[in-house]
């Protein structure tokens, strides 16, 4: 696989995991170390006082992964600007996953909030990439005020649906000049492997992987499958037919 | 003197600097910190004085997607 | 992966593969040796008076390959047993791939007549792996007569539309006490991965991997695929919900 | 002598074997014969005499799926 | 819409309808005759003695509705016969839905069976519907055997799944010449309508009208859509396209 | 049916009907009249200065048909404003489609300046019916500035390719309190009844009509698939099951 | 006598025929009957005589799909 | 006199009204008329008087989806 190109930054693999909802450090550990992920989003919140260990997430990290820090429960770009740039002054780090959400029921993003909010990130400095509605319009325009990439749900954040519609997918991958990460939704490796055959570049995992009954082997069918699908994009599917075609030779059988 | 931490009251030494107030409540690990809505860069901390009914926010990285 | 068990035979790999409507032997061979497979079908021909090689695709095989041989081009059980039999002499294996099919354009399998062939070539000392339609009836009853696994349809030969009926597969998967291998129809790694996931032992895929632009790449793409869904199916993956979850936490949040 | 061969009338040397007979046809690789409608084992290819239009069946091994 | 010809037979509608499962026989004759359907389903069954009234469901059918004994519960074609015959002595007809389950658990049908049974069957005198797999070389057998009609499933019986697989659906109405009726598994009219889509000359509905909420309403939306997909697949729909295509004219824009 | 209410304005049918791409206008009222609908878009377009005859196309409505104009071809908020204000003078109406679309490619809605154009549209007093991107933020808030229905989109205008996303459909359904009319890109009944029985106030269709072989038979088809998915919508349909469940009574059965 | 009727011992009267049978048993319904595994043909039913321990099959329509 | 009627140059009568133009080009079904991006009224077309380079867009309705 050639490296994943996000502004400044090339990755290995082509799989970001996220980091939440696991049952515990060791698991996160191990999943994420068999995922083959080299940058794993963060969450940004209030350290609990009298909490003795802090950011103990940081310390269970595989070596090597590098820190997406997003900013999601922020609802308004000023929220999303202040967060990020926490993030930014603790982690040494420009990349941010923008996440403005229009709702704590559906969990979808508020388009126009997030456009606003990526013109302020990416004049502040960052290099911005922002979850977003699967919607071409939108994602052209995100691309245009210079996100580094953009990131389509595939359907809505937890739900494991999968990719719902394909057809935009496609549209967006053909109209959108910088990466596409299908983010939210994915159910399976199958799943993921379908977002990449559609030709997307990366996509981003979490719920699939930390609540799968075995974390870490699910995260090791997910780096298999985003490869797979790598692969098999650049490879050249054969077309879908409605009927059959014989793979044996038709001519040369025996015959009585 | 009587601070706002994460919303909460909290009593600290007075005129302590941001750095004295992470090593007063014990924390030590990756964490950025506001000041009155105000990023305080970290090479700001240790000379970033603190007044009586600052509101401050520190925040630190949890598991997220 | 636990080895797949077919007869007194095991295999490391769950892919197995195809070798007709390659461009060369060298292309064959390189696409073989990308997959990972560790089980070929052939089939068996008239030699062409006057050419001078003979079976020189068993020579351009990887090494470590075991043969399938096919009866592919058969239309009754006794023609099927005829060239089994013709292939146990050369090649020195039980192993064969039944294949009976009912007519040259749908290229559909005839269900009884491969029930009668599967029950001659057993009596006859073979490991049989059925071709057979995606009919559970027809699974169950080649599983009772002591077939050594089943080789399900997912849509028509050679036309890559993938499994069309994900329903009824699992039902097989369900009901079926020897292996399921996938057969036919599969057009893409992501279609290899679904078939797994449902809980299929193993795939086999020819056209796929022989007609892409790249053969040597979607060979690599299907073996990275196969092993993803079989890790997936078996770590358990999360229930699809109409509505979402949150993925990060909704408390603590940073405030005004 | 006059064999038929694959469907094939050729000539062939008089009371050749199978093994004769695929080495008069330059054929040396992996194969399978039938002789009448029934296997040869290859055990049996150097003893197997062959008769005036026998029908024989060779096989080999092409790409298939 | 052309009448639908079964035989010797002709009926108005292309809906047929199942008699089993409603909550009473008010309902049933409501939802039937709201269906417009013109033949119905009936099982044969012992009288339970002391039983008062008998066969009081056939006073309860709308005025004019042909009735479709069915052999359900029968497992051998011989079974089926003597099913078909007491059927045929009591009602004075000819139509007989031939139904050879292979197991009571997935109510697949019995292929092979199904065939044998057809053929007795035929031999007696019978119009044979027969209910099969969705097997495009089962379903060409029984038509060419002199069926006056395949009724391939369209799911499992009573799953409401809809037409799981179109794509051998539609190879079956290409390839038969009899009429085609799709039955068992449709689950809403929307299911049906497409059934109708791609070609089929009928459909059959029992649990997706009984035993919705509302089976009357539920009756007379099969009704609209078995017409509406009828009508549809003759008008000859637009082929679908990745990409859009204005309805609206691109030049004459009012201009500043 | 209850009658369909878009503000002060009721409709006995809830098939909306383009009236673009159809071949004569003789056509255009024949298919109007087989469809059922009581009210069809129109666009506005400057007269070709020396055309005898100006708006044709309203002579050769069928009676009784109300008209909704379009703003197809606007890119702004004051361009649909202008040819909304244009349309109402010469029409006596205050019903208008908004449409303001992204770009000439793919046709796709632009969410923001739609919401703006329709705040400034029903500030000017018009009842406004925004085509819009199926995306449940979007819909709300064109719902919460007053809008008298939303219009998501199926699939791009044109395509054919029905219901893409049926999961984030329902989403809207259950989230917008005005009445959800799914536009563009239905290929044929099928689709529209699946639309209505997802739970859609109504549909618009105007390629799938036009452009079928037979528009005036697809029209009738069209009318009748939305009365099936309304009247199934409230009919409550069976719930999908992966198994099977017997139509026919299990016991009874005549025995030997 | 003694009858079998769908699987249960039943009394009927003596050599009554199968419309006895039918109406001793309160059946007038639209029914089909099998004596002994043979269809009984309705034109034969009044002259059709029953045996002691003859095993008849009375059937009727029910609901199904 | 010159006016700009739908992007063309055309000659109508010195000071008519809109009204006038309309007979003036023959138009007589379901228009709508814009004088210098300002729309006329119907109500309002007789009793409009058009100026030199007046710029009006005179629509209509086509068909449309």
């Amino acid at each position: 696989m050639e490296p994943l190109v996000l502004g400044q930054h090339q990755f290995g693999s082509r799989l970001l995991t996220g980091t939440g909802r696991f049952s515990s450090l060791k698991r996160t550990h191990e999943a994420l170390a068999a995922s083959g992920s080299e940058l794993c989003t963060l969450a940004v919140r209030r350290i609990d006082l009298g909490q003795t260990e802090t950011s103990a997430l940081l310390k269970a990290l595989p070596e090597g992964m590098h820190i997406l820090p997003n900013t999601a429960g922020c609802m308004t770009a000023q929220e999303a600007l202040r967060v990020a740039r926490l993030a930014r002054e603790a982690l040494d780090t420009d990349l941010v996953k923008l996440e403005i959400l229009a709702d704590p029921m559906t969990l979808y993003p508020n388009n126009p909030e997030t456009v606003r909010g990526a013109q302020m990130l990416i004049e502040d400095g960052f290099t911005v990439l922002p979850y977003c509605g699967d919607d071409p319009v939108v994602c052209r325009e995100l691309a245009a005020i210079g996100c580094a990439a953009v990131m389509p749900l595939a359907a809505p954040i937890g739900s494991g649906l999968g990719v719902v519609n394909p057809h935009v997918l496609r549209l967006i991958i053909d109209q959108v000049s910088v990466p596409v990460i299908v983010d939210a939704g994915l159910g399976s490796p199958m799943d993921a492997c379908q977002a990449m055959e559609l030709g997307a570049d990366a996509v981003l995992v979490n719920t699939a992987i930390a609540a799968a009954d075995d974390p870490v082997a699910m995260a090791k069918a997910f780096g298999l499958a985003v490869e797979a699908g790598y692969l098999s994009f650049r490879a050249g599917r054969i077309p879908k037919k409605p009927y059959a075609t014989a793979s044996s030779p038709i001519d040369g059988v025996v015959e009585g | 003197m009587k601070l706002w931490v994460n919303g909460q009251a909290i009593e600290a030494p007075e005129a302590c600097s941001v750095s004295g107030l992470l090593t007063h409540l014990n924390i030590d690990g990756t964490v950025a910190v506001e000041r009155n809505g105000e990023l305080v860069r970290r090479a700001d901390q240790a000379s970033t004085r603190l007044s009586v009914k600052d509101r401050l926010e520190i925040v630190h990285f949890v598991g997220g997607g």
